[in-house]
């Protein structure tokens, strides 16, 4: 049973860190700002999730567990809230996503 | 492994340092001063310091970006001028660098357990505070009370720049271009971090007083807990409009809580005095000497924390009323 | 182990450089204050280096077992001067504040000029 | 198996390090501060695993709080600025 | 009052420290100067007693929440420290009484309460330097000194008060945190904060690097927070556009009490456990001294505004407080901390009178104060003993510290000449800038008379002439600051063989 476990937060933690990583290429080779932020804020809520998750099947049942699901919890609510804020805040401003960039070039700073 | 560690992180610290010197764009270099902030944290999280890294990343990454944001917001965010004097700045920069990298060569080694700081002062602390105060956390201990003298006069140092900014900034606002309603209303408009700031705001003021009582256990204490609870304000603030917080914790009760914190430092002291110990005894305070220290350090830190958050609260409304 | 200590130190050095060169040759008000910030995380640096211990643990007791503890003295120090760090910050950015209304700028040279003037 | 994440969060902090100085815009640059900050949240919370101390997963959630208003007090500078920008653009005329 | 009598080193800081912030509570507000001076005024009481106690029983110690000594911070007050603590409460008592009306023209009455709390925060602050023998709480008590100085600074009227602050600030905080390295490095290779424990434990690692260059930042530090010559820009304006009795606060004993805590450590930390450091300081620092002495006189001559010109002679008389000390011997430091008190009664007598100047005054350039004697003769009569304090003329406290130094100057024999030589010049240089502005304000009549029946209040008055009269006491019976400064010395340098 516990190496189960243990297999178990071992494939969890690989993949958690495999996810990080990608999101990190992703928000470095995107093209634009929008792109970038999906690369970035889909994987940083996968990451979390596996990352976490792996490491509170290692901890077991203690207090540990009860803290990492609460940052858990607190990274799954505020990170989409911040993409969702950072998004609409840039298109207000006028940063015109990728698809329209071909007429205006990159927008403004 | 962890030394490799270490040594990436200072890497990417030295890359933000210097970029930060060298954009002449001043809200990016704010945003690069969080992340030296936070690396340095990490850093300091990695060298066994964790009090420390939750201080630095309360403070240095969410505070000092907050007022230096809303001093942007005041000011310009263009650098115009090009550095002066360049060679003479390079000259002097280059002297110190180089005597200080002539004193590392006789400096111990790096975690040598019998370097003179470790052998000297800190084992008495480590080895007491089990007997004397009987809290697990020794750096709560050193910081509460065998230096409390110390924290005291930091905890005015907090106060000073509190009544100093509200000297420069209070009072006789500034004018500005932009309606009041307009600029009062921050971000309601934004549902989706309005409903989910308001229904973090709770937790996160639970979380700082679970830092501020949790201090003589775990990493935290009033400063941090101080900033926590500032911090939650602030996104209070931010998301309801100045006003709105205004009206729920108003400027007298703001000053109230700047002045009170320091003073209820002070009069743990004075009880000392009067109780017939010296000025920050607070073994005289009980009839057990521990239960009276563990008593002694649990107001004063809670008078720090009242009185950090009072003064950041304070300086954070000085310059977001001067906006409108 | 050692290679990282040599690099802790040197890393102080630099970025106390760093943020000491912003302080003097940069002249925009707010730039200096940013470098003062650096200038002193370099000084929080060279404290923490100097307290860790070789296979140390954070001065706080576990519940059980006794261990090596890194020395508690510089942290404390530092809190101190991280919390002093932060005031200074806080009344320089008022100063700024108060110059950019009396005068109109945050440039140095720029405030000289209409001083002179 | 813990250092197999932390490397990948550290290279993943370099890679959002290099995001935030080429920008090229702003936003670019409080996404990967964004980003920097979650992922400090979660090395700190791995190498609270590593060091065997979990009690000190407390700093993880005190990044990720600090991070998250830090985030929110930048579009709050945004809103202002484009509100004042636009009086300004109004007392022009 | 007996069992009080122990604490009193610690309720010299803690009294004004704590009275700030009821200050800045109270209800109404006019209460804030009469309860900042009624404070003072104590401040000065506890001082007294302590200077008492010191000439009776020698130093004391005392023990802050009762941990021995290098594990908990001690505060200790001895004859230097007793000294300086009478000079910094006595200046604050004298401005504060002395500068209500200045004080109430030049700030609004809604933010005196936050300036009164942060004068009385600059007091706490230079007290808790002075009475510390912990290296980083003199470090704290430094930035609450400083921080509480920029905001009373910044009070002046004119805008030019805020760059001028700024770039006070700047400097400061560059002083402060080279200060913490040096202390940073020290405690890396000695493993204590406490001085006394600093200074048995150097010992074994003496002449080692980080050791020396711990020597190097803390002597810049403090320089630059003293405003040695060259270190000094940042004073003049500072000075100049700040308060008026700030300015006669701060000139008589913020820059000192930094040049105390270089004394402290360069005599009594490092003296003897480095190699050839006397020889070192003296080298370095006499003719940085010097050329302070000079050029700040030479500047004075020919500065127009008399706040600016009374700033830049403090430049040149810290360089006699150098001066002496470079000298390292017994004679020479009595020498320099004797004219620490004494320049701070001259300086602020000086700038009381200037102060009171500016009552009926338009402006403070030489030009604006012409022929006021007349109309304030008093005033005058008050500023032309300071000045004459100030140049060191016999029968004035200040002659008593030039004579010292000269003396002491005089005991390397042909040596010395030089140096008498340059006290001598610049003597005469301090006449010459002191002469420009009795002329002004004497000797040339205004072109137009204003109708102006204001005068400066009597209490100014009063005190000012309480400080002249001070320095004619101390010129005439000179016992108590040169018995005090004398065991200073002997205990600085007690420990050379």
């Amino acid at each position: 049973m516990s190496a189960l476990l243990d297999t178990l937060s071992w494939v969890l933690l690989t993949l958690g860190g495999l996810s990080v990583l990608i999101g990190g290429i992703g928000a470095l080779r995107m093209p634009d700002l929008y792109t970038r932020m999906h690369a970035a804020s889909v994987t940083d809520s996968l990451g979390a999730i596996l990352v976490l998750g792996g490491i509170m099947l290692q901890a077991g049942w203690s207090l540990a567990t009860i803290k990492l699901f609460a940052i858990l919890l607190f990274l799954l609510l505020t990170s989409p809230t911040s993409s969702y804020a950072l998004a609409s805040a840039a298109l207000l401003a006028g940063q015109r996503p990728f698809a329209d960039a071909s007429q205006d070039g990159e927008g403004p700073e | 492994m962890i030394v490799m560690f270490g040594i990436f992180l200072l890497t990417l610290l030295v890359i933000t340092a210097i970029a930060i010197v060298r954009t002449d764009n001043l809200f990016v270099a704010v945003m690069l001063m969080g992340i030296a902030s936070l690396l340095i944290a990490a850093n300091f999280f990695l060298l066994d310091a964790a009090d420390v890294a939750l201080t630095e990343a309360a403070v240095g990454a969410g505070i000092s970006t907050v007022l230096f944001l809303g001093a942007l917001a005041l000011t310009s965010e263009r650098e115009r001028a090009k550095s002066w004097n360049r060679l003479l700045s390079f000259i002097v920069v280059a002297a110190a660098a180089l005597i200080l990298i002539y004193a590392t060569f006789d400096k111990p080694r790096f975690g040598d357990p019998e370097a003179p700081v470790q052998v000297h002062v800190a084992p008495w602390y480590l080895e007491k505070t089990p007997e004397y105060i009987d809290i697990p956390n020794v750096v709560t201990a050193v910081l509460g009370s065998f230096r409390g003298y110390d924290t005291l006069g930091e905890v005015f140092v907090v106060f000073t720049a509190g009544i100093g900014v509200l000297f420069l900034l209070g009072g006789g606002k500034a004018g500005g271009a932009v309606p009041e309603e307009e600029i009062d209303e921050g971000l309601r408009h934004h549902l989706i971090p309005r409903v989910v700031g308001r229904v973090l705001i709770p937790f996160i003021l639970l979380f700082g007083l679970y830092v501020q009582f949790h201090g003589e256990y775990g990493p935290g204490g009033g400063f941090q807990a101080g900033a926590i609870i500032a911090a939650a304000i602030i996104l209070f603030a931010l998301l309801e409009g100045e006003n709105r917080a205004l009206s729920v914790l108003p400027e007298r009760v703001l000053l109230g809580l700047m002045a009170c914190g320091p003073l209820l430092y002070g009069a743990v002291g004075l009880a000392g005095i009067i109780f017939g110990g010296n000025f920050l005894d607070y073994s005289v305070l009980s009839s057990n000497p521990v239960k009276g220290q563990q008593l002694g350090i649990l107001l004063i830190e809670a008078g720090v924390g009242i009185s950090v958050t009072g003064v950041l609260l304070g300086i954070f409304h000085a310059f977001a009323a001067r906006d409108s | 182990m050692e290679l990282l200590g040599i690099y802790n130190y040197w890393v102080f050095a630099v970025l106390l450089m760093t943020g000491f060169y912003a302080v003097v040759a940069k002249r925009n008000l707010v730039k200096k204050l940013l470098g003062l910030s650096l200038f002193q995380s370099a000084v929080f640096l060279l404290y923490i280096t100097m307290g860790k211990v070789e296979g140390g643990t954070a001065p706080i007791f576990p519940e059980a077992g006794a261990a090596v503890f890194s020395n508690p003295l510089p942290q404390v120090l530092i809190l101190t001067a991280i919390v002093v760090g932060i005031s200074t910050t806080a009344l320089g950015l008022g100063i700024v504040v108060r110059v950019k209304e009396e005068y109109g700028s945050i440039e140095e040279h720029k405030i000289q000029e209409i001083d002179e003037r | 198996m813990y250092y197999v994440v932390t490397i990948a969060t550290l290279v993943t902090m370099g890679l959002a390090l290099v995001r935030a100085l080429l920008g090229p815009s702003v936003y670019d640059r409080v996404l990967a501060v964004n980003m920097l900050g979650t992922k400090t949240v979660l090395l700190l919370s791995v190498i609270a695993f590593l060091y065997g101390r979990p009690d000190f997963l407390d700093l993880a959630l005190a990044y990720a709080l600090i991070n998250f208003i830090g985030v929110l007090a930048v579009l709050e500078f945004f809103r202002s600025r484009a509100l004042r920008r636009n009086a300004e653009r109004g007392a022009r005329q | 009052m007996n069992a009080l009598a122990q604490h009193l080193p610690a309720l010299q800081v803690v009294v004004p420290m704590l009275a700030a912030p009821v200050v800045v509570l109270l209800r109404p507000r006019g209460l804030a100067w009469a309860a900042a001076t009624a404070t003072s005024v104590l401040a000065f009481a506890i001082s007294v007693q302590l200077v008492q106690a010191v000439l009776e029983g020698g130093p004391t110690s005392y023990l802050m929440g009762s941990w021995p000594a290098p594990y908990g911070i001690e505060l200790r007050v001895d004859a230097l420290s007793a000294l300086l603590l009478l000079a910094v409460t006595g200046a604050s008592v004298l401005a504060l009484v002395g500068g209500r009306d200045s004080l109430d023209s030049q700030i609004d009455v809604g933010r005196q309460p936050y300036f009164y709390a942060a004068w009385l925060l600059a007091l706490a602050g230079l007290c808790g330097i002075v009475v510390a023998a912990d290296a980083f709480n003199i470090f704290v008590f430094m930035e609450i000194s400083s921080l509480a100085s920029y905001v009373v600074v910044a009070g002046g009227p004119d805008r030019r008060a805020l760059p001028a602050v700024f770039k006070y600030l700047i400097m400061g905080t560059i002083g402060a945190t080279f200060y913490l390295i040096g202390i940073g490095l020290i405690y890396m290779m000695t493993g204590t904060l406490n001085l006394a424990d600093m200074e048995f434990r150097i010992h074994a690692v003496a002449d080692q690097r980080p050791i020396l260059a711990a020597a190097g930042f803390i002597t810049v530090g403090l320089a630059l927070k003293a405003a040695i010559f060259p270190l000094h820009v940042w004073l003049p304006n500072a000075y100049t556009y700040a308060p008026h009795m700030v300015t006669a606060f701060l000139a008589a004993c913020s820059t000192k009490v930094s040049l105390y805590v270089l004394l402290r450590f360069d005599f009594f930390v490092f003296q003897d456990n480095l190699t050839g450091h006397a020889f070192q300081f003296a080298a370095y620092l006499m003719p940085l001294a010097i050329l302070g002495i000079l050029v700040g006189s030479a500047v004075a001559m020919f500065e127009k505004n008399v706040k600016r010109l009374l700033a830049f002679s403090s430049v040149a008389q810290i360089g006699y407080m150098m001066l002496g000390a470079s000298l390292v011997t017994v004679a020479g430091l009595t020498a320099g901390i004797v004219h620490i008190f004494n320049h701070a009664l001259a300086k602020g007598a000086l700038f009381l009178a200037v102060a009171s100047f500016a009552t009926i005054a338009a402006g403070l350039r030489l030009d604006d104060l012409k022929g006021i004697a007349r109309r304030m003769p008093w005033t005058f009569g008050a500023f032309v003993v300071a000045g004459l304090s100030l140049i060191g003329i016999p029968g004035t406290a200040g002659f008593v510290s030039k004579w010292y130094l000269i003396s002491a100057a005089m005991e390397f024999g042909a040596a010395g000449l030089p140096l008498v030589f340059i006290i001598l010049v610049s003597s005469l240089m301090a006449v010459v800038y002191i002469w420009r502005i009795v002329e002004a304000t004497c000797f040339t009549k205004a072109e137009d008379e204003p109708a102006s029946g204001a005068s400066a209040s009597p209490v100014l008055v009063a005190v000012l002439w309480l400080a002249a009269a001070a320095n004619i006491y101390f010129g005439l019976a000179p016992a108590l600051p040169l018995t005090l400064a004398g065991d200073a010395a002997t205990e600085l340098l007690g420990h050379l063989p």
